[in-house]
């Protein structure tokens, strides 16, 4: 009998969903057998991605044409990832891990900045901008959206970022009684977002659920076919 | 040995000889070794341990050590006055002796505790320790065991009152503590020497006449003498101390009071502290090292100064001054040497004054300074105001634990001071020890002076002790006759022990006081418990009287084994029976109502207040367990079956119909960039939601690409699974894998894809692609896509298949016309489907379960929500309920 | 060391932002933030190895020390060194590896994802036991609606009920969506600048 | 241009708001979870159990960098009042680099209260590599290592349920705030008290890291009724066509 690549994986793909699917009895042994597996086996594959995809063509293949036949600017720039990746390596020893922090610390410089790039130009800049460009009529007619409900899909838009915006104020004031409270406007307003939130994370929730129903779908369709596929 | 001692201080090389360094004074030889648990400090009640005391050997000066070597040669002689005394009892008299444990100094410096520390505490000796030892050695070293038993019985009652003190009581402890601590500073400070000059003028002086005494101990006798014709102003301090004597005091005694009565500034010091001080002598000479001899000197001053009627051994102190050697040693001299002086003085009798050491023959020149006939003798006079000696002498009297050179400034301003300072520590220190010293008039009724054996033994005081500075000859058997040894043997151990031994022995059949709890709780010095006579044997004790007429036992405390310490106030007897009070509480009821409440609220106080709990919700399993069934049962007999009730859904969204136009306007064979960005948990979703976009596709050059590690595998699974029943014979599918960097990647592979990926050489722009398909389960790797693309994309357009869960973040997208189409979940993939032409996909087979599981969803939760509503809102008020 | 790592945290993300918001004054800058973000990808694969390690030597630990589970840990190291060998030599797009993704990974995953179905269902059963207030109703009263709205009926649809749906999602939930995302960008760039100019030092030192 | 003058107003502003907080008090708004996680520090002291911090999978290298910051801000702290306890705490990450940072994280508040020498490297670990192999690594330390309470705090998705279930299931007290929406919803649904949007980034403030926290706070604020008058002004020149 020959065990072609694909009836291992469907094997393999059957008894772990049914392993995983245990779970919903309780947690069981059989169940953290398929996690542990699951979480060593995706591990080391996405560590030897990373090595071959990352490591090799971004950092030892330069670095070997550098040394070869780069110019001494050239085996600097990648004499400098190397000393990093070295400096990173030596946090496997605790006795050694405090080098290690000059690496991270450059990560973490590195990793700020892009952060800080981001919320600018990928959410903050661009929300605001979606939120005002709601009440582009001239858009709006384009796209044969009538005026009153751009307005109107406007306003709720901007009313559900601004009472959002507003819960989330931090300000307060202590009370008579020691509890801390926001201005009676602030406060109200705040009680409006919190429908928004509400809405919005139930929406979300609901998408969830849809994403999370449709894979156990194809779960127990990849079961039922797999049983099928013996009869 | 070797031939030179290096100075630990200042390097410089020393004869081996010597104690102190010539050049820095610095002590060369350990004054003691380090008494094991000396730091640690024991606490009133606590059992006594055994205690190596050994290493105190050292203490005893060369001149005791040679000592011991001519007392074994003269042990037979001694051994035979031993008389019929049994070997425990002698063995019990002997212990006594301060030189008897010396014998095994030398040899075994393992000794755990030296006899003759034992007898000072009053310790009884071990039972084998007698018989280990060779008796009759012993007895050799007793200085003659007949003197000893003499003493024992025939010297007790004839102790004066100022002697009393020597018996074992608290202040002897005490000043015992004071010098081993002494002794023990000293071997830390290491030269403590140097700074005891004036100690030096004033006490050696009246040793020096001692040494030229016959049996009445010189010293002594010039004392007398010099206290008869000395000026008051010495005793301006002693004479006072005797004030408080009762009187049983002595006449000379009270003599000396009273020519010194008013000038005395401490009148309330009692007579017994007469004892004390003469304890801290004995304790200093006996014991210490060479620096005490000099105290003790001078200690004997004070008592015997003003005393007419002083015996003959006190008035042959009046030769004193006829016999000016220089009580003061040379001016470097050091405090060793002026101990060694103490009791090496008499050793000049005996000895040519050529066999005087050097510091001896430095005497004169400073005697005669002192000793001017008809007034009182220099060193008192003079010597003791002037050089704060006076002062100095209960300084080091006083007992404190601080070594000697560092008594020396407090005795410099004591100089002048209303008390002497010798009387300072004659004192007690605490009530508790002046109690002893309330009674001590039946010693001196009793007491003998003419006891010759004690008196030998001060008599062999003089015999020349042997500082280190003092020539080995002079101590050598060959210079000391046996009789010179033996008084020398007994000079301050023999009285000493012989007082310490007097109390434990008296009061052994005596129940143990129990009023050690009043006394203040005080730590004692570890080393004090090897000497605390707790386990005192029975032999010790039968060799021994009281000296005092109470004969309390103390069972605790610091005093524990000693004996007559604290004696009842004489007549202190209750004389009725005590009047019967109620121990009954008269408790009001309106007190005891209080009482209650105040018990009320102190309970209240200490009950465990319950932290308001997060009030956890607990598991339910059953909760979960039927919607495991109710799910997997509805789902699973739905696809089992392959049922088709629910009918696809009708209506194109505006963004899927954007996807559709997209789709539909690639042409045949054109380049489409691909990125594979969800996770496998998605997989199905996406994979349904994208195949029947992929179904539109005519003959297309697919180009995969992903910024999640697992993405190219997803790619080639849904090539090979959604897409395998679809006509794939014209799909060229290029897999470029994994994209690293997130959206610094995604940045530098749309400015240039070919520089970053090989495999596309010769594409150097996006926008060289036809259309842009991004297949994701988040809205952020969309909008990194969206983002980073819209400057080099171009005009091409970008349709976005996500999971239903990103939908709604990334909707605005297309709402904003920054893509060209959105298709969401599975609802968005039949949406598509239903629009190309309703060739049954992927999506038709889930349908009937996804929408299924919707609605079940959606009664579940509508109707479980209610119910648990109602649920919470009951257990809310239950616990308001029992809040309240 | 302190103040050394800060130097470089703060110049590497200096340099970072110049490049993204200075280039046009400096294009020099954008090389630099090319390189410096080439480094730090490198570094960051470097970092997956060590934290593979990590991985490794905490469950590696709990073998030694017979911890509780430490057989499946056992399972876990042996799994994660076969795939991270077979992985090294025969290359990730092997068939082999391709065996282990579709038989394990992507089923794992899947069938993990699926039991989120019950898990979401159960928490929105129980939501309103653990907390009655607006934002709860509200959150369940949109779920319940756009899940509903999401489906179709097999004898006859409610009319509208579609057309609402999409506009809660579209319209409601994208104004609240905005009002998080835009507060959370906010509280990104208190933080990324907090931690750029060493206010906060993740990478050690006090 | 613009965000450069966002950045610049945004430091400003920390800078100085940051110098005034030194001197007056921080008045903050109630927010349940944070007072839920404060007297969780201190129960998990008292009943000798452990704290299971786990920091998400956001990566320092794009947009989720924030939470993963301030989850570390976060960490510093606890790692600071709990490093003295019988059961020290322990923080799981999905990103190898934040692991490696939670483990720099731990050691340095380790050290902050002098007990440096009872940390553990494994104290920070790595649970995974994929999303749902981060979470399934991570939900069983609940169970396996005495832990009372899953502070999660980081980026979350969907994955994050299955956290929960396993808090859940084990009765362990779960307090989760995640910088995206899905994180959000499902955490919401799940948890006792849902932190939500920003108040992400308030744990720091609320748990008294730092007077460089409550800044942050006040200049959110400060950006937010900005953003506020952006929009409405914007909106309004939007529709009336000036802009």
């Amino acid at each position: 009998m020959v065990f072609s690549p694909d009836l291992i994986a469907g094997v393999l793909s059957f008894l772990f969903t049914l392993l995983i699917f245990s779970y919903l009895l309780g947690d069981n042994p059989l169940f953290r057998i398929a996690v542990y597996i699951f979480v060593g086996v995706s591990s080391g594959y996405i560590a030897a991605v990373v090595f071959w995809q990352v490591i090799l063509p971004r950092l030892f293949t330069p670095l070997t044409n550098a040394l070869l036949s780069g110019s001494m600017a050239e085996k600097v720039f990648m004499l400098v990832p190397l000393l990093g990746t070295v400096l990173i390596l030596m946090k496997v020893s605790p006795r050694l891990a405090g080098m290690g922090r000059i690496a991270m610390a450059f990560l973490v410089g590195v990793g700020a900045a892009v952060t800080i790039a981001g919320a600018l130009t990928g959410t903050l800049i661009p929300q605001v901008l979606g939120t005002i460009n709601a009440f582009d009529m001239i858009a709006a007619t384009s796209r044969n959206i009538q005026s009153f409900e751009a307005i109107f899909s406007g306003a709720f838009i901007l009313a559900g970022t601004i009472f959002t915006l507003i819960y989330f104020h931090f300000g307060a004031r202590p009370k008579a009684d020691g509890s801390m409270q926001r201005f009676g406007l602030i406060e109200m307003a705040a009680w409006v977002g919190r429908v928004f939130i509400g809405i919005t994370l139930g929406a979300v929730f609901a998408g969830v659920y849809a994403a999370a129903l449709t894979a156990l779908i194809e779960r127990i369709s990849s079961l039922i076919n797999f049983i099928g596929n013996f009869f | 040995m070797s031939d030179v001692i290096k100075c630990p201080v200042c390097g410089e090389s020393n004869l081996p000889d010597q104690e102190f360094c010539r050049y820095c004074q610095s002590r060369l030889q350990p004054l003691t070794g380090t008494l094991k648990g000396a730091d640690a400090a024991i606490k009133p009640g606590q059992v006594p341990t055994k205690k190596n005391t050994a290493e105190l050997e050292p203490i005893l000066p060369q001149w005791l050590r040679d000592a011991r070597d001519s007392a074994r040669k003269s042990a037979e002689n001694d051994a035979a006055q031993a008389g019929r005394q049994s070997q425990e009892s002698f063995s019990a008299s002997s212990t006594p002796d301060l030189l008897a444990g010396l014998q095994s100094q030398a040899g075994n410096e393992e000794e755990e505790t030296p006899d003759w520390l034992a007898n000072i505490t009053g310790a009884a000796p071990k039972p084998k320790k007698p018989q280990a030892d060779s008796p009759e050695v012993r007895w050799v070293e007793l200085g003659g065991a007949k003197d000893f038993a003499q003493e024992e019985s025939d010297a007790e009652p004839f102790t004066p009152s100022w002697l009393e003190g020597l018996a074992p009581t608290e202040p002897q402890s005490d000043e015992l503590t004071d010098w081993f601590q002494q002794t023990d500073n000293s071997q830390k400070s290491g030269q403590p020497e140097p700074q005891k000059p004036p100690f030096d003028t004033s006490f050696s002086a009246p040793v020096e006449p001692a040494a030229e005494s016959g049996d009445t101990p010189d010293w002594l006798k010039k004392m007398a003498a010099e206290s008869a014709q000395s000026n008051e102003a010495l005793f301006d301090d002693s004479s006072k101390t005797f004030d408080a004597p009762s009187t049983d005091t002595p006449d000379w005694l009270r003599q000396m009071a009273a020519e010194a009565g008013e000038q005395t500034n401490d009148p309330n010091v009692p007579a017994s502290d007469a004892s004390d001080w003469f304890q801290q002598i004995a304790a200093d000479d006996g014991s210490k090292n060479n620096n005490a001899p000099v105290i003790s000197a001078g200690t004997f001053d004070a008592p015997s100064t003003p005393s007419s009627d002083a015996p003959d051994w006190l008035r042959s102190m009046g030769d004193f001054q006829d016999h000016p050697q220089g009580a003061v040693p040379a001016p470097g001299a050091e405090a060793a040497g002026f101990s060694e002086a103490g009791f090496g003085e008499p050793e000049a009798a005996a000895s040519s004054a050529e066999n005087l050491p050097e510091w001896m023959k430095d005497f004169p020149s400073i005697d005669n300074e002192q000793s001017a006939p008809g007034a009182s003798p220099s060193w008192l006079k003079g010597d003791a105001p002037a050089s704060s000696a006076g002062a100095e002498l209960p300084s080091w009297l006083s007992g404190t634990q601080a070594p000697e050179q560092q008594q020396a400034p407090a005795q410099d301003e004591a100089a002048f001071g209303d008390i002497p300072g010798w009387l300072k520590a004659a004192a007690p220190q605490s009530s508790v020890y002046e109690t002893p010293s309330a009674e001590p008039t039946p010693a001196p009724a009793t007491l003998s002076f003419d006891s010759p054996d004690w008196l030998n033994a001060f008599k062999s005081i003089d015999t020349p002790d042997a500082p280190d500075e003092v020539s080995p000859p002079a101590f050598t058997p060959d210079s000391q006759t046996s009789e010179n040894m033996d008084a020398l043997f007994a000079d301050m151990p023999d009285w000493l022990s012989n007082a310490t031994d007097t109390s434990p022995s008296t009061s052994s059949t005596l129940p143990p006081a129990a009023n050690a709890e009043e006394i203040t709780p005080g730590e004692l010095p570890s080393w004090v418990q090897a000497m605390r006579p707790v386990d005192t044997g029975s032999s010790a004790r039968s060799s021994s009287t009281s000296l005092s007429s109470d004969q309390t036992l103390e069972s605790r405390g610091a005093l524990a084994g000693l004996q007559g310490v604290l004696p009842s106030v004489p007549g202190f007897a209750p004389t009725s029976k005590p009047k019967a009070y109620s121990i009954r509480l008269q408790a009001s009821e309106e007190q005891q109502a209080h009482a209650a409440l105040l018990e009320q609220i102190l309970a209240a106080e200490t009950e465990p207040v319950p932290i308001a709990s997060f009030s956890a919700l607990t598991t339910s399993r059953g909760l979960r367990w039927f919607l495991v069934a109710a799910v997997f049962a509805v789902l699973m007999a739905v696809l089992f079956m392959g049922t088709q009730i629910f009918p696809m859904p009708v209506g194109v969204p505006p963004e899927i119909n954007g996807a559709l136009q997209v789709s539909q306007s690639i042409p045949e064979g054109a380049s489409v960039l691909v990125a594979f960005d969800y996770e496998p948990a998605r997989a199905g979703e996406m994979e349904a939601a994208a195949a029947p976009l992929f179904n539109l596709l005519r003959q297309p050059n697919l180009t995969f690409i992903s910024t999640n590690e697992i993405g190219s595998i997803l790619a080639e699974r849904f090539i090979s699974g959604p897409l395998a029943d679809s006509d794939k014979s014209g799909f060229q599918v290029l897999n470029l894998g994994y994209l690293p960097g997130g959206q610094m990647g995604i940045r530098a592979f749309a400015q240039n894809p070919g520089l970053t990926s090989p495999q596309l050489a010769g594409i150097t722009s996006l926008s060289q692609f036809m259309a842009l398909i991004i297949i994701t389960d988040s809205p952020d790797s969309a909008r990194m896509w969206i983002e980073q693309t819209s400057f080099t994309r171009g005009a091409i357009p970008m349709v976005v298949i996500s999971s239903a869960q990103a939908a709604p973040m990334i909707q605005p997208y297309y709402d904003s016309q920054q893509i060209s189409g959105l298709v969401s979940g599975l609802y968005g993939g039949a949406v598509f489907e239903q629009s190309n032409g309703g060739i049954p996909g992927i999506t038709r087979t889930y349908w009937d379960a996804y929408s299924l599981g919707m609605l079940l969803a959606m009664v579940l939760i509508t109707g479980g929500g209610l119910w648990n509503l109602v649920l919470g809102l009951r257990n809310r008020t239950s616990m308001a309920g029992g809040t309240k | 060391m302190r103040v050394f790592t800060a130097v470089i945290a703060i110049a590497a993300g200096i340099l970072i932002l110049g490049g993204y918001f200075l280039q046009n004054i400096f294009p020099a800058l954008a090389d630099v933030q090319t390189l410096l973000l080439n480094w730090a990808i490198i570094m960051a694969g470097a970092a997956t190895l060590v934290g593979i390690f990590n991985l490794i030597s905490v469950h590696t630990d709990k073998v030694r020390r017979r911890e509780q589970g430490s057989i499946y840990s056992a399972l876990l190291v042996i799994c994660l060194v076969a795939a991270l060998l077979f992985g090294m030599i025969l290359r990730p797009d092997h068939s082999a590896m391709k065996v282990v993704m579709s038989g394990i990974i992507i089923p794992v995953e899947a069938a993990l994802m699926g039991i989120l179905t019950i898990s979401l269902l159960y928490a929105a059963i129980r939501l309103l036991r653990r907390r009655a207030d607006v934002m709860s109703f509200i959150f369940l009263i949109t779920a319940v609606l756009i899940i509903f709205s999401s489906v179709t009926l097999p004898f006859a649809n409610i009319p509208g009920l579609n057309t609402f749906g999409r506009w809660m999602t579209q319209i409601l939930a994208l104004g609240g969506a905005r009002g998080i995302l835009i507060g959370v960008a906010l509280g990104t760039l208190t933080t990324g600048l907090r931690v750029l100019f060493g206010a906060d030092r993740p990478y050690g030192g006090n | 241009m613009i965000e450069l003058i966002i950045i610049a107003l945004s430091l400003f502003l920390l800078f100085i708001i940051t110098l005034w907080k030194r001197r007056s008090p921080a008045n903050l708004r109630e927010i349940s979870a944070f007072t839920r996680l404060y007297r969780t520090l201190g129960l998990s002291m008292e009943d000798g159990t452990r704290l299971h911090i786990s920091l998400g999978r956001g990566s320092l290298l794009d947009a989720h960098g924030g939470s993963a910051l301030a989850g570390l801000a976060m960490l510093r702290h606890i790692a600071e009042r709990t490093s003295v306890s019988d059961q020290p705490s322990v923080a799981s990450a999905g990103d190898p680099a934040l692991g490696l940072l939670a483990q720099d994280t731990l050691q340095a508040g380790y050290q902050a209260a002098g007990v440096e020498e009872l940390y553990v490297p494994t104290a920070g670990r790595v649970t995974g590599l994929s999303p749902f192999g981060f979470a399934a690594g991570a939900m069983h330390i609940a169970q396996n290592e005495n832990v009372s309470a899953n502070i999660m705090v980081g980026h979350f998705g969907s994955e994050a349920a299955l956290l929960a279930e396993a808090s859940d299931r084990e009765s362990v007290i779960m307090i989760g705030a995640s910088d995206d929406l899905i994180g959000q919803a499902v955490l919401f649904a799940n948890t006792q008290d849902a932190l939500i949007g920003e108040e992400l980034f308030a744990a720091g403030a609320y748990l008294g890291a730092g007077v460089s926290h409550i800044a942050s706070l006040t200049v959110q604020d400060i950006l937010r009724w900005l953003v506020i008058l952006t929009l409405l002004g914007g909106a309004v020149a939007k529709f009336f066509g000036q802009i």
